[in-house]
């Protein structure tokens, strides 16, 4: 049947095409939860990454591995950079969650002017060609890139919630993520727990990208679009929840593009706020998973954006 | 050996201590009085080396504690709990306990379940929805997790019920006796700490006012009797 | 006479965890209740629950005669109930004496219609109300730091604090979650005067506190918590003596 | 007075930088050119260039910047919502505004002062609307355009022409601007089974849009305006930009030597094509069309303001320009011009019809 | 100088905006994004309402400013009912929801925007005059943002926002506080709102996205939140800077990105350097008259 065939295309395609969602998603969940900023500047780590991509592939003419390889080093180059060269100093000042994320916002659009300056306005891509090769299963096209872009996605999620939940560093994530400073007196070096969420966005961000950027045009400005949509998971997912934002953009992606079947299409975009607004009324803490008892990773926390609140008192 | 030598230290223009010295021998047990606002918090902080000593020093086997971070002073075996507000509220008592101890002996949580049996029962629970005495329990377990040579503590029988308040002193000069292990402790509750320590000093005003055995203190009531 | 504060029947439990079975308990003006408990009885819990922090599962609060169940926490404050926190919840930007004068019970400005339009009323009420709190940090020891901020004072001053800001409000019941705890010896006595001063001006007060010696001096009766449940009433004194207390709290 | 001076304000930043700079680009070439060929009347035309970022905001500003700190007669700028922003500053001060490249239908009626000399909306898109009906005889058309302002009015008047000349719509949908997947309005034109596809998208986003059709196995002819006229839409498509139709509002570089030229300067000097080659090639044009007034203002020894631009404009009416031709403004503030329709054949563009001449 | 009538004009209304936002984020601790929707709110309706229902102009910015003050409302009561955080999420839904139906419904022209809206004032008395109503509002709001946060009340915003639990637990009302604080913010921007539509007589859609909640937050806090003048420093700089770079004739091929480059660029060196905001703000609240008790020692 026609509808079938059409639900289940747009099932594939919203699945393949949130991969890059859900990593950005993950990235901007995991720094808000263990750092407790709003990065912004994620979107001027994408530009790095996409345009190194750019210049491996399209001027040196690497091949896509190798091209991949330097993506990734400039990638946590820069996010190494970001920590230790921006949120560092910052943090040492004392300045207010505001303020680091106004930072953010600035450091994001002086990337994407230096971008514009060097590459021009003309949208690019890693690949020359977006086009994939398309197979026809059952009734539904899926795309040369959908598979391996899902493989990968599940791979790099699979890799970080084991890390999170079997290494010492993922559970010190946890710990410096609830009190940075009482994380301390258990011996944990706040300073590297730090660095080491920014490395791992860092690493998600890159790989976002490069499933990106050889699928769609990118901008200079493109990374900061693209954030929207990261942060409306991560808050529908519950700030403080990966998971949930992993899931959440998921879930978004698909219902934006669904919804083409209910409603008439140039309400379409309405409909991603709209969720936004049934989000608080009817999930005031977030989409959540079932809750796994003592398993690390699925507490949820608020996490308090003006400044820092006191901690939760007993029951209150 | 941790040596306090000449320590001065205070918040923008305020002194809160002033030229304090202290020398104690590995495993010694001390506990440390004063009214409200004398620095006693101020000179733990400088111990762990949360505050910044303005002069002098803090001397543990050799290295300045004064200069490093918390994290590495924790790491060469002090152990600090503060004065309130001291778990991760949002996780869980077992979470709190296993972080607490993974860079030093995590199968410890056991020892620690048996010292307050009531953290084993509820080990699930968000340690921010605990009860106020049984978070000071919780965070007298982590400090112990991290197995350390010294252990700090900010009036650990705040909010504890005399019967715990008891075990808990009485455990902690077992634990001292069998691991050697330095106790530090600052308290208000006088009679109960000098029965667990050895040495004890007043600080007044940011300047030691007293300083001798704690039988001598016992003796000698109307030194401590407003405490 | 009857109870300022009537709680009947009062019941929660979390996930399983009872924090409070069946609890029936009257304050009455002027006298002075300790709750006393272990760890973990349910006496912080209880208070929340009177005050509306936590929601209950069953029973009554009646403030003066009339329940409370369907009003907010800052809307039985404002019908008279007060209490303080176990850990200090002060405004740590702002100095002392503001922590005070903000707690009055009908606070001007908190509206803004008053403060644009209310100069004068504002300002007298202004006046009143720094007397009165310059005149209980007075008898708390506490009139030489009334302009530090209060994040800058030593913990025990800070519990301090907590209870002076909780007597601007003129309360007809007061509660007190463990106020001597961190606070020095010498603040004994002005403590103990100050309570006794605000039950004797008719307010009912409920002291919960670890510190046995304090709540024997200051209580006209104790009740004893245990599990979620009432488990004891009576005298102190009584309390203490009961051997079965004894070994569950007090120790040998 | 020893030179004449006109203002342009185009967006140099922002989304639309990529064409902005390009144009004005084409326009700083044509000044030089005209002054090196002695200017108008022997002084020097010089031009002065701001950043509207395409934001009507910003455009404002500068528009006020060129009226009252440059004391310009006229200026010249673009992007429908800029335009608009600015008509007010330009029929306040007096001063003429010069549209080139806004393509919106409502800029014919912004007031006394405002011109356009590039043709709008309703020009290509009839012709590609009617150029489908007619000549290529299809009788189903679906309609995908992105949900902002020239998407919104491009697909009306397509729907209009195509409904009128004998069609029938059988798909009208649209995407959001910041959308990356598009299957659920393709799959709905899939269902209607439509035998053309209009595509009324941006530079950015048409390839995809592209791609994502043919690998969702729709195989009809797609057809579109000047956004899906350039070289990268090739390459980024390989066969699958085969048979995509697009307008182009100006002579390409087979139709007139000028314009060989000027590409041929395009290469050598920046090493590509220009982004979107006839807008440029109107902004090329635009300085001679302000020099012509000028001069023959200055012949007639009439002082230069924006009032007397005006007249002396009107009065001229049409004018010879280097890349785009004759062109005459019309009684409605509009000009028409010839449409070039391209289409994609054997991995280059070719062109399929000129409507209109 | 028509030119530097609309800078003046624009700074001035950039000032209202930063003003009362400082009000909404600063003092009132509310981390909303929606501020632009609110000027849209209000200078949509004052323009639809003057253009085509013929209303007086000034009547229909005082609509403008009371639509923009209801919608604050109706965007804070669920979401602050939930928790602060929340206001957030829903700040972000409604704004660019609002933008979404002001595009896609008919009377507002659409995401083409809404043209020739009546002037007010200038034809009558000039365009000076305008700089002058502007100037005017800009006072009265920097003097009420002023005398609220140095009032009994900015005691009230500093302790709600140290401690929402504890001031209930002193019998206010934080919720009702968020609300008026809110409301009052979004009202003003509201004002601004019908002010800016009335002089430059057009408006469209994409003027209020969310890139301008960034340019007005970056105002507040380069400039220094919680403080008065940080935002009108921050709204003349930020303003100002643009112009000024765009006046050193750069090459156009590399005018654009330049002038990002030196702008962003600028704003990253004074946050370096200035990290409390261009005008530091004690985090301590201030009263209009110091207590009479006697100053503790260690201040
Ligand atoms: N962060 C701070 N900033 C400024 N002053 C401080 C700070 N912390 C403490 N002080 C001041 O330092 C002095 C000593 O404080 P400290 O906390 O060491 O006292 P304490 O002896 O531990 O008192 P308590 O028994 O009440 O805990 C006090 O006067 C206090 O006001
Ligand atoms: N939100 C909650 N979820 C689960 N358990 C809870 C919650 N709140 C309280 N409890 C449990 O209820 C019990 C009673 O806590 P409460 O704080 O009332 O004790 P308390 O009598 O005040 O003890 P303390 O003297 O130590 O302060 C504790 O065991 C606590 O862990
Ligand atoms: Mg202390
Ligand atoms: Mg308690």
């Amino acid at each position: 049947m026609q509808d079938t065939t059409i639900i289940l295309q747009i099932l594939w395609t919203s699945l393949a095409t949130s991969t890059y969602y859900v990593l950005f998603a993950v990235a901007f969940a995991l720094v808000l939860k263990v750092t407790r900023l709003f990065n912004f500047a994620q979107a001027a780590v994408m530009t790095i990454a996409f345009y190194t991509a750019f210049i491996a592939v399209q001027w040196l003419e690497w091949p896509a591995w190798a091209a991949f390889l330097l993506m990734m080093f400039m990638t946590l180059a820069a996010s190494y950079a970001l920590e230790r060269i921006g949120f560092e100093a910052l943090r040492q000042r004392g300045v207010s969650v505001m303020f680091v994320f106004v930072f953010t916002l600035m450091v994001s659009e002086f990337i994407a002017y230096v971008a514009m300056l060097i590459f021009g306005t003309w949208p690019q891509t890693i690949f020359p060609t977006i086009f994939w090769p398309v197979t026809i299963v059952g009734e539904i096209a899926v795309s040369g890139w959908d598979i391996p872009a899902m493989a990968a996605t599940v791979g790099a999620l699979a890799a970080f919630f084991a890390f999170m939940r079997f290494t010492r560093t993922g559970q010190f994530m946890i710990g410096v993520a609830d009190n940075p400073d009482l994380a301390e007196l258990y011996g944990i070096n706040k300073r590297q727990i730090f660095l080491a969420a920014m490395l791992i966005a860092g690493a998600f961000v890159g790989l976002g990208m490069f499933l990106y950027g050889t699928r769609a045009q990118v901008l200079p400005q493109t990374g900061l679009s693209l954030m929207l949509f990261a942060i409306a998971a991560t808050i529908i997912g519950g700030i403080g929840n990966i998971a949930g934002a992993a899931i959440a953009a998921v879930i978004l992606g698909i219902i934006q593009n669904a919804s083409i079947l209910f409603i008439s299409s140039e309400w379409q975009g309405f409909l991603l706020y709209i969720f936004l607004f049934l989000a608080i009324v009817f999930f005031p803490n977030g989409l959540r998973l079932p809750r796994r008892r003592g398993r690390f990773g699925t507490a949820t926390r608020d996490i308090p954006l003006g400044r820092d609140a006191p901690p939760a008192e007993s029951q209150a | 050996m941790l040596q306090v030598q000449n320590l001065t230290a205070g918040y923008g223009s305020l002194t809160v201590l002033n030229g304090v010295s202290l020398s104690l021998g590995n495993g010694a047990r001390l506990g440390v009085f004063g009214h409200n606002g004398a620095g006693k918090t101020t000179l733990l902080r400088c111990i762990v080396g949360a505050v910044r000593p303005r002069d002098g020093k803090v001397d543990l086997d050799g290295t300045d504690t004064g200069v490093a971070t918390v994290a590495e002073n924790v790491r060469r075996g002090i152990a600090f709990v503060p004065q309130g507000h001291n778990v991760f509220p949002n996780l869980t008592i077992e979470q709190n306990l296993r972080i607490a101890g993974l860079l030093f002996d995590p199968s410890f949580v056991t020892q620690v379940y048996e010292l307050f049996p009531v953290l084993a029962e509820r080990c699930r629970q968000r340690a921010g929805s605990m009860s106020g005495g049984e978070q000071q329990m919780l965070a007298l377990g982590m400090a112990l997790m991290t197995k350390p040579k010294w252990l700090l503590l900010d009036e650990p029988s705040t909010g504890l019920a005399p019967v715990i308040v008891r075990n808990v002193m009485r455990r902690l000069a077992d634990i001292n006796e069998r691991t050697g292990v330095g106790l530090i402790v600052v308290e208000q509750n006088v009679p109960a700490t000098l029965k667990m320590v050895e040495q004890a000093v007043i600080l007044r005003s940011g300047q030691i006012a007293f300083q001798g055995s704690a039988e001598e203190l016992g003796r000698n009531t109307d030194l401590w009797k407003w405490f | 006479m009857a109870g300022v504060l009537e709680v009947r029947d009062l019941s929660k439990s979390f996930d399983g965890i009872v924090v409070a079975s069946h609890i029936d308990l009257t304050l009455k003006s002027g006298s002075i209740v300790g709750l006393i408990g272990p760890n973990g009885a349910g006496k912080t819990s209880l208070f929340n629950l009177i005050s509306g922090v936590v929601k209950f599962d069953s029973g009554t609060v009646l403030l003066d005669g009339s329940p409370l169940d369907r009003l907010k926490f800052h809307q039985r404050v404002r019908g008279g109930l007060s209490r303080t926190w176990q850990h200090t919840r002060l405004f740590p930007s702002l100095p002392v004496i503001d922590n005070l004068l903000i707690a009055t019970h009908d606070y001007p400005g908190e509206r803004l219609v008053n403060v644009l339009f209310g100069r004068r009323r504002l300002k007298a009420h202004d006046s009143v109300a720094r007397d009165k709190a310059v005149g209980i940090l007075g008898k708390m020891g506490l009139a030489n730091v009334a302009d530090d901020l209060v994040s800058d004072l030593p913990y025990g001053q800070q519990k301090l604090v907590g209870v002076a800001r909780a007597l601007m409000g003129d309360a007809k019941c007061l509660l007190l979650d463990e106020p001597m705890a961190g606070v020095e010896g010498q603040a004994y006595a002005a403590m103990q005067r100050v309570v006794r001063e605000v039950a004797e001006s008719g307010v009912a007060v409920c002291v919960v506190e670890h510190n046995i010696a304090f709540i024997r001096d200051l209580c006209d009766e104790g009740v004893f918590m245990f599990s979620g449940a009432i488990m004891a009433r009576g005298s102190v004194a009584e309390l203490i003596r009961d051997p079965q207390l004894t070994e569950l709290y007090f120790g040998h | 007075q020893d030179a004449f001076r006109f203002g342009l304000a185009m967006p140099l930043t922002g989304s639309q930088a990529l064409y902005g700079q390009d144009q004005v680009k084409a326009a700083e070439w044509a000044v030089a050119e005209i002054n090196k060929a002695g200017g108008v009347n022997g002084k020097k035309l010089e031009m002065t260039v701001l950043d509207t970022q395409a934001d009507p905001q910003l455009g404002i500003q500068m528009a006020n910047r060129l009226v009252s700190v440059e004391k310009v007669p006229v200026f010249v700028t673009a992007w429908s919502a800029v335009v608009k922003a600015v008509a007010p500053v330009a029929n306040d001060n007096r001063v003429v505004e010069l549209s080139v490249g806004a393509n919106s239908p409502d800029i014919a009626k912004l007031g006394d002062y405002v011109y356009t000399t590039f043709p709008l909306a309703d020009i290509d898109i009839t012709a590609v609307a009617k150029y489908a009906a007619t000549n290529m005889g299809k009788k189903k058309a679906a309609i995908v355009y992105i949900n902002n302002e020239t998407g919104i009015v491009a697909a009306e008047v397509y729907k209009k022409v195509f409904t009128e000349a004998g069609g029938q719509v059988v798909a009208y949908e649209t995407y959001d601007p910041k959308a990356t997947d598009f299957t659920g309005p393709l799959l709905k034109v899939r269902a209607a089974n439509p035998d053309i596809i209009h595509l009324q998208g941006l530079v950015s986003d048409t390839p995809q849009v592209i791609a994502q059709m043919r690998q969702l196995g729709l195989a009809q002819p797609i057809s579109s305006y000047s956004a899906a006229y350039n070289p990268k839409l090739i390459q980024q498509l390989g066969a699958a930009a085969e048979g995509v139709i697009a307008t182009s509002l100006a002579p390409g570089a087979d139709d007139s030597d000028t314009v060989q030229v000027y590409v041929a300067r395009w290469s050598k000097e920046v090493g590509r094509e220009p982004n979107g080659l006839p807008y440029t090639q109107y902004l090329y044009d635009a300085p001679y069309l302000v020099a012509a007034v000028l001069k023959s203002l200055d012949d007639k020894k009439t002082p230069i303001t924006g009032e007397n631009f005006r007249k002396e404009m009107l009065a001229m009416r049409t004018f010879a320009l280097p890349m785009t031709g004759k062109t005459t403004l019309g009684e409605d503030h509009t000009v028409v011009k010839p449409v070039y329709l391209m289409e994609v054949k054997g991995g280059k563009w070719t062109r399929k019809a000129i409507v209109g001449e | 100088m028509e030119y530097l009538y609309g800078i003046i004009i624009i700074i001035g209304l950039y000032v209202i905006l930063a003003t009362s936002f400082n009000l909404i984020i600063g003092y009132g601790g509310l981390v909303s994004i929606a501020h632009p929707v609110f000027f849209a709110l209000g200078a949509y309706t004052s323009a639809v309402l003057s253009r085509d229902f013929g209303a007086p102009v000034l009547l229909a910015m005082l609509a403008g400013t009371l639509v923009a003050l209801l919608a604050s409302i109706a965007l804070a009561l669920p979401s602050l009912r939930v928790s602060g955080d929340y206001l957030l999420i829903a700040s972000i839904g409604f704004q660019l929801g609002i933008l979404e139906v002001i595009k896609n419904v008919r009377f507002t022209g659409g995401p083409g925007g809404f043209t020739n809206i009546p002037p007010f004032l200038i034809r009558e008395f000039g365009r000076e005059s305008y700089v002058v109503l502007v100037l005017a509002v800009m006072v009265a709001v920097i003097l009420l943002v002023w005398w609220i946060s140095r009032s009994d009340y900015g005691r009230a915003m500093s302790a709600m926002r140290d401690d929402e639990l504890a001031f209930s637990s002193i019998g206010r009302d934080a919720m009702w506080m968020k609300i008026a604080i809110f409301g009052l913010g979004s009202g003003i921007a509201g004002l601004a709102g019908s002010l800016y539509a009335h002089y430059f007589r057009f408006i469209a859609p994409e003027q209020f996205e969310i890139l301008q909640s960034s340019v007005i937050l970056t105002m507040v806090v380069v400039g220094g939140l919680r403080t008065t003048w940080g935002p009108v420093v921050g709204a003349l700089l930020l303003q100002a800077l643009p112009q000024a770079i765009s006046f050193l004739h750069l090459p156009p091929s590399v005018l654009g990105p330049i002038q990002g480059i030196l702008f962003t660029g600028l704003v990253l060196v004074f946050m370096f350097f200035r990290p409390q905001g261009l005008v530091p703000a004690k985090e301590v609240w201030r009263a209009v008259q110091r207590p009479t008790g006697k100053a503790g020692e260690n201040r």
